[in-house]
């Protein structure tokens, strides 16, 4: 029993290996291509929903793949968290080849084989992040994924894909590379140890400034949590196709990055040891002013996607304040959060690309009418933006429930009063496109004008994938106890 | 005696040195080290006697030979490194 | 202690001479005298350190009982035939410049390097 | 005995050497231009030094020395004229302002 | 042969005089010195009339003897000048002819030109020699030609 | 025979190199200097087996014993170095055999080769050997060799920057000769085990500083450490593609492991750390150095310059672990000497591929290369991120240890700019993957000699650059051999658990 587990999350790693694998040595024949992924997927989504069950039986079995500087090892543990995240990016992984398939041969992209190769060592790299057992194995997976993933980010080649790549990869290395690895060092020193353990591994003797240090480089060094002022590299990756945003704002990259702070905050520091640091409580209005300004210069963004972009700064700033929050009803709120947010903004990129596939549209003020045309896929715009914003019956209402009991306990009166205007925030610049885009006369003055210019529903594949993850947006709200059971057994 | 022999080569090479910094063309500088090298062969055999050290006589010898050799040398130099002056530029 | 340390200050100023020439001129070739000057600053700093106090140069001879210490002596030669070798390598090298150039003038190299 | 008379003898052999060597190198200083120099080096590379090893050669009397002595002359007689007139003939080619085909004076 | 065996005479001469060691060692590593010198000299084509003038026989030593005397009375002279100043000069330039055969002659010839004090030879060709005197009256000299018979006697 | 195999290292080279003279031929030229070299880097594992065995190894030279004798002297320090030194060079020389070809006439190839074996005698000699004057010798015969090797570059500026190289190194090597004359003067012993013994009796400290000073400095003029860096740019541009491989790869870690020998085995950490302020200066040197040898490694366009300078800015790296003056800083200074070696050896080596394909190094050469030469770009890209230090290439390893002595020693500031620097390396690293990935524009590509079927580099060049990046990734995986090497080695020059 116990070897099948460690088989099984063996298979988390090597599956998308394999796969992309596959795909690279089947780039000439395109429908075998996307077949292996989305077997692939399939298979690696049965596999983790198996492990899910081993988690919730009390399973936390590991182990060592090597031990790679003394004392060191690369070693990976069944443990909620994590799987919670396996569960999200698997489940994605299929749904988002489902959808590119429509979108990239309706889009005519070239370099297909590479983009769906490199996917696929991203969601290897989200498995070992997920299932790291310590924070070296954790780091070495997220320069990976930030490696992977940077082709697909420049995927276009253009002057602004590159500059776009640019900033994304400077960011992101930058800070794993200035902050990340010097906290982890400094704890490796400090603590003796970099594996995960319930608590917290400081012990008492630790100073407090010391402490406070390493959080402080802990949290701008995982920056793809995209914590301000480190947020930059999220707005200018959206010159990706946009599966790739999906993969960065959904299934993968940020997600990696809060459920690294959420690791961290938990499992390195323990949440009684983050309540009692001064420094936390400035993060937290760092973050909280994160927030609100992502919000506030999402609602002045007329590129659908960059509106989206700065949305997802926002969100993470949920997050990253659930954890800092240090109480458990926060922590619980981060942890659906990371899901709810995800399967949202997901639909929502989708979304943006079937408008960008279908009617070549990208600007906000572009879409007036375009409901018409576009049913449902508007329609999945307006609910997967109830999940986001927080409100029934979307999942996401559970994790912001969760979020604000946490500032309660917390006594945080103030940053529940940031969580709230918010989320009015987050109504005023979601809820307008879709509304704007059933009811409002688009710009020729006349209602339903897109349909006489023969815009049409994105490709099969890209609709079926953007029904998928909006019934799940539904579904979690109605049955979000899986994900609870999950979130709640951590720590 | 041998005290003043070695006196008097010294003041030569002095003066010999001397000539050598005012030049002012390049053969007389190349003259007066020539000069100098001969008188050190010189001095080298007085100081020799002067100490006690015969044996120093090979040194002499050989600083002869080194003296004659590097002369020629610089002198070969000089000659070919004039007459291509005047020459076309390569 | 000036006096007494003579051999110090005869190296010193050699050796400063010897460097001065290196950096300031601009002719390879006298470039090369300059380190050759400062080489030997130091065979002669070596010689002098091996001196011994009444004794003669260490050629051993009947009824000669003090000698300076002929180690130094040794090693000398060695690093003389050093820095001939490397006088030699860097006098064709200075030949195969000013074959390529036509001119061993450091400044006029540059000039031409920038030309092209 | 040999050895106190060569020993007497060497003295004024020395004396004239150290004079001619002396005078030489002042007329390294005093002469006007290189090929006048040029006599003035001669003087001390021919009697100057003959006469200081010959002076050397008496003191070390029969033996190695004395023929290593000798050598030291005749090698110095073998190379002084050959480097003299190398150097002659680079300065009279190196632009040395002499006419050699017409017989004058300076 | 004969250069040979004058050239090994030479050396092993040298070694002799310098040695100063007389064991049976150093004797046999002298001849094989002086062998290996003796054969490269032979691939460097030096040992012939040129290195070895035995042809010039016995009239050699007095020539020698003369020219010493010779060289003792310039340097005398040339003293003389020195001391009594630039204003005893008169340097002067001639173009003297040469009456030897051989080049052996005219090196000898040049050569003793330039041993002597007084007179330098700077250049010469197959019939004259440029020659710097310090004096006026050393070209003479010159010019009556002792020298030059002397030398060209020594060739026959 | 096994007992001889100390000395042996150095003779091996260093007769085959006048053997090598006497073969007319390029071809065999090659393979008997390859041959020589091969015996090398099998005497070279052959030591430290030995070493790993039975401790240090010892040889007199011609029987004579220590104070009078030359020794020779193989501790494990110089084990690990011998073998870097020797591997790599039978590794470029392997390469050498095809990727020389358009760079060096072939007549003038055997001349060459002679030249390589002379230059790899000297450096293995400077490890071996246990006699201070030796090292001078061993460091000149090298440095004469290296000047020849560079000069052999086709562009005529390959004769300045020897020439330069040259006058630099010969005053460096005069410094290391002072410093070896005072050191003798006040030990009357050259062998550096005496001289360790006897520096800290000596009552005279101000000649042991005079001394360490002048050592200091020459060494650091040749392991071009910053300000004194100046004459290796030009130097690593203008030599041979293969030379600046080995050069990069072995000379200037030759230089790093001179000055460990000489702080820590010589004179001691704790002489050195008790009066001179070096420490600090090394820090701060190294540092600058990886900040300035860096951003002007960014704006370079000559793609061999861009990574000379980045070689400069590594060697700031080592220095700045020297400095630490503790084990693990040491520790961390001997694993980046030995990945470094790695790194820059692939690096250059695919260089020379891409100039021999391209007959360039410039970085428009470079446009759309990762389509033209996949493996051969592949290969830049690894050893970039070896540079970067990105966890499983051997590069992080060594900037873990790095950053590891920084905090150790309460340095957190020196460990985030040590990181900072690392951010230089991704930008110019990236430049290179950039134009090579996803060039701009319209411009054409460049020019490839060769059919379209040969645009790759020939397998020559490619398998011994893709060892070295296999050993890079390797082991940057499974590190114990280096890490607990350079543990061990640390330990023992610091004296630590003794
Ligand atoms: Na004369
Ligand atoms: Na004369």
């Amino acid at each position: 029993m116990n070897f099948s587990v460690i088989g099984l999350m063996q298979a988390v790693l090597v599956i998308p290996l394999l796969a992309a694998a596959g795909v690279a040595l089947t780039g000439l024949r395109p429908n075998l291509r996307e077949g292996i992924s989305l077997v692939s997927g399939a298979l690696l989504f049965a596999v983790v929903w198996s492990l899910y069950q081993s988690v919730m039986a009390g399973d936390r079995s590991g182990w060592t793949l090597l031990e790679l500087l003394p004392g060191l090892t690369i070693s990976f543990r069944l443990e909620p968290l994590g799987i919670l995240f396996c569960l999200i990016a698997s489940s994605l992984w299929m749904v988002t080849v489902l959808y590119s398939i429509g979108y990239m041969r309706g889009h005519g992209e070239s370099n297909q084989t590479r983009f769906y190769a490199l996917f696929a060592i991203a969601i290897a790299s989200v498995g070992g992040i997920a299932l790291a057992d310590n924070l070296l194995t954790l780091f070495i997976f997220y320069e990976v994924l930030t490696l992977s993933t940077y082709p697909l980010v420049t995927h276009a080649g253009t002057d602004k894909a590159r500059r776009g790549g640019r900033t994304y990869l400077g960011l992101l290395l930058g800070t794993s590379i200035v902050c990340f690895l010097p906290a982890i060092i400094g704890t490796w020193v400090v603590a003796g140890t970099l594996t995960f353990k319930e608590g917290g591994i400081f012990g008492d003797d630790i100073t407090p400034v010391l402490l406070s240090l390493l959080l402080v480089l802990f949290v701008f060094g995982i920056g793809k949590a995209a914590v301000m002022p480190f947020h930059r590299w999220l707005p200018a990756a959206m010159v990706a196709p946009t599966p790739v945003s999906a993969l960065l704002h959904a299934v993968a990259v940020v997600k990696a990055g809060v459920f690294a702070l959420v690791k961290v905050g938990v499992f390195i520091f323990g949440l009684d040891t983050l309540g009692t640091l001064a420094v936390t409580e400035w993060l937290l209005y760092l973050v909280a002013f994160g927030v609100l300004a992502a919000s506030l210069v999402a609602m002045r963004q007329n590129n659908l996607k960059a509106r989206l972009a700065y949305s997802t700064i926002s969100q993470l700033g949920y997050i990253s304040l659930g954890v800092l929050l240090a109480t458990s009803a926060g922590l619980l709120g981060s942890a659906l959060h990371i899901a709810m947010h995800a399967f949202g903004k997901i639909t929502l990129f989708f979304c943006a690309g079937a408008i960008l596939v279908a009617s070549h549209k990208s600007e906000i003020s572009d879409m007036r009418g375009l409901g018409r045309a576009m049913p449902l896929t508007m329609a999945a715009f307006f609910i997967a933006s109830l999940s986001i914003i927080g409100l029934p019956p979307a999942g996401g209402s559970w994790s912001k429930w969760y979020l604000i009991l946490g500032t309660l306990e917390a006594g945080q009166w103030l940053l529940m009063g940031v969580l709230m205007l918010s989320s009015l925030l987050n109504i005023a610049y979601l809820l307008p496109i879709p509304l704007k885009a059933f009811f409002a006369t688009d710009s020729t003055g006349s209602v339903g004008a897109g349909e006489a210019a023969g815009i049409r529903e994105a490709p099969l594949t890209s609709l079926l994938a953007i029904m998928i993850t909006t019934l799940m947006c539904l579904l979690l709200f109605f049955y979000p106890q899986p994900l609870y059971d999950l979130a709640r057994s951590i720590g | 005696m041998l005290a003043a022999a070695a006196v008097a080569l010294l003041v030569v090479m002095v003066m010999a040195l001397v000539r050598a910094m005012l030049g002012p063309t390049i053969y007389d500088r190349i003259l007066a080290v020539n000069v100098f090298g001969t008188k050190t062969v010189l001095l080298i055999a007085v100081v020799g006697f002067l100490f006690g050290r015969p044996d120093f006589l090979d040194i002499a010898l050989v600083y002869a030979l080194i003296n004659f050799i590097s002369v020629i040398g610089v002198l070969r130099y000089f000659e070919y490194s004039g007459s291509r002056q005047k020459g076309a530029k390569p | 202690m000036l006096m007494e340390l003579y051999n110090y200050w005869v190296v010193i100023l050699l050796m400063m001479t010897g460097f001065y020439i290196v950096i300031v001129q601009g002719n390879l070739i006298k470039k090369l005298i300059g380190l050759n000057l400062f080489q030997t600053s130091v065979f002669i700093f070596y010689i002098s350190v091996g001196k011994v106090a009444g004794g003669t140069a260490p050629i051993q001879s009947a009824g000669i009982d003090v000698y300076s210490n002929p180690l130094p002596h040794v090693l000398i030669l060695t690093a003389i035939v050093v820095g001939i070798s490397t006088t030699a390598l860097a006098l064709a090298l200075v030949i195969r410049i000013r074959n390529a150039y036509g001119t061993v003038e450091e400044e006029e190299l540059q000039k031409r390097d920038l030309q092209c | 005995m040999m050895a106190v008379l060569a020993e007497w003898l060497s003295v004024p052999l020395l004396a004239v050497g150290i004079f001619l060597v002396v005078s030489g190198g002042v007329g390294l200083l005093r002469f006007p231009d290189i090929f006048c120099r040029m006599h003035a080096a001669g003087v001390t590379e021919t009697l100057a030094s003959g006469l200081i090893l010959l002076g050397l050669m008496l003191l070390a009397g029969w033996g190695i020395a004395a023929f290593k002595l000798l050598l030291i002359l005749l090698f110095l007689l073998i190379t002084s004229p050959t480097a003299s007139h190398a150097l002659a003939k680079a300065a009279l080619h190196g632009g040395m302002k002499v006419d050699p085909d017409k017989k004058e004076t300076f | 042969m004969k250069h040979s065996l004058s050239l090994f005479f030479l050396l092993a001469l040298l070694w002799l005089g310098n040695s100063g060691h007389y064991t049976p060692l150093l004797l046999a590593i002298g001849v094989l010195a002086c062998l290996f010198v003796m054969w490269v000299a032979q691939r460097m084509n030096l040992v012939d009339h040129e290195s070895q003038p035995l042809n010039l026989g016995w009239g050699i030593f007095g020539y020698l003897g003369w020219l010493t005397a010779k060289v003792v009375s310039s340097n005398v002279a040339v003293v003389g000048h020195i001391w009594r100043g630039n204003g005893s000069i008169s340097p002067s330039v001639a173009r003297l002819p040469l009456s030897q055969s051989t080049d052996m002659g005219r090196v000898i010839y040049a050569n003793s030109i330039t041993l002597t004090p007084g007179t330098v030879a700077m250049d010469m060709d197959d019939g004259s020699v440029v020659v710097h005197a310090l004096t006026e009256a050393g070209i003479q000299e010159l010019e009556q030609g002792e020298m030059n018979r002397r030398v060209a006697r020594l060739e026959e | 025979m096994l007992t001889h195999l100390p000395v042996l290292q150095v003779v091996v080279p260093l007769l085959a190199a006048p053997a090598c003279l006497l073969l007319d031929r390029a071809r065999l030229a090659w393979l008997f200097a390859l041959m020589a070299t091969t015996i090398s880097l099998v005497i070279s594992a052959l030591l430290l087996y030995q070493v790993n065995q039975h401790g240090t190894l010892v040889y007199a030279l011609g029987g004579w014993d220590a104070p009078w004798g030359i020794e020779y002297r193989i501790d494990l320090l110089a084990a690990y170095v011998l073998l870097v030194v020797s591997g790599i060079a039978t590794l470029v020389i392997a390469a050498m055999g095809q990727g020389i070809a358009l760079e060096i006439p072939q007549e003038r190839q055997p001349v060459f080769y002679v030249i390589y074996l002379l230059c790899l005698a000297g450096l293995l000699g400077i490890v071996a050997t246990g006699d201070i004057f030796n090292v001078f010798v061993f460091l000149e015969i090298s440095s004469l060799a290296t000047y020849a090797l560079i000069a052999h570059g086709q562009d005529r500026r390959a004769l300045w920057a020897s020439y330069q190289y040259l006058i630099v190194g010969t005053i460096g090597a005069t410094f290391i000769l002072i410093g070896i004359g005072f050191l003798y003067s006040l030990t009357g012993t050259l062998n550096m085990q005496d001289l360790a013994q006897r520096i800290p009796e000596t009552d005279s400290v101000r000649t042991a500083y005079t001394a360490f000073a002048f050592l200091v400095v020459g060494i650091c003029l040749k392991l071009a450490l910053f300000p004194l860096h100046l004459w290796l740019p030009n130097a690593y541009a203008y030599a041979p593609s293969l030379v600046t491989a080995f050069l990069a790869a072995t000379a200037t870690k030759v230089a790093v492991y001179l000055l460990i020998r000489v702080h820590f085995s010589v004179f001691g950490e704790h002489f050195v750390s008790s009066v001179l302020p070096l420490h600090n200066i090394l820090i701060t040197l190294g540092l600058i150095g990886v900040f300035v040898a860096s951003l002007v490694a960014i704006f370079q366009t000559n793609i061999k310059r861009l990574f000379a300078y980045s070689s400069i800015a590594q060697i700031g790296y080592m220095i700045v672990g020297i400095g630490f003056g503790t084990a693990v800083g040491v520790q961390a200074t001997l694993l980046h000497l030995f990945n470094h070696a790695l790194m820059k050896g692939a690096l250059f080596m695919a260089l020379a591929a891409v100039v021999y394909r391209l007959g360039s190094a410039d970085i428009s050469a470079f446009r759309g290369l990762g389509r033209q030469m996949p493996w051969t770009m592949a290969a830049i890209v690894i050893g970039g991120l070896s540079l970067i230090g990105m966890p499983l290439t051997v590069g992080f390893v060594s900037k873990w240890y790095l950053v590891l002595a920084a905090i150790e020693a309460d340095m957190w500031p020196i460990a985030l700019l040590i990181l900072a620097g690392s951010i230089l390396a991704v930008v110019y690293v990236w430049r290179l993957v950039e134009t090579a990935y996803f060039p701009s524009g319209d411009e054409p590509m460049p020019e490839v000699q060769g059919t379209v079927a040969s645009r790759e580099a020939p397998l020559a060049l490619l398998i011994p650059t893709w060892l070295l990046v296999v050993v890079n990734i390797y082991l940057g995986i499974d590190t114990r051999l280096t890490v607990g090497t350079s543990g061990a080695v640390a330990s023992a020059l610091l004296g630590v658990g003794q």
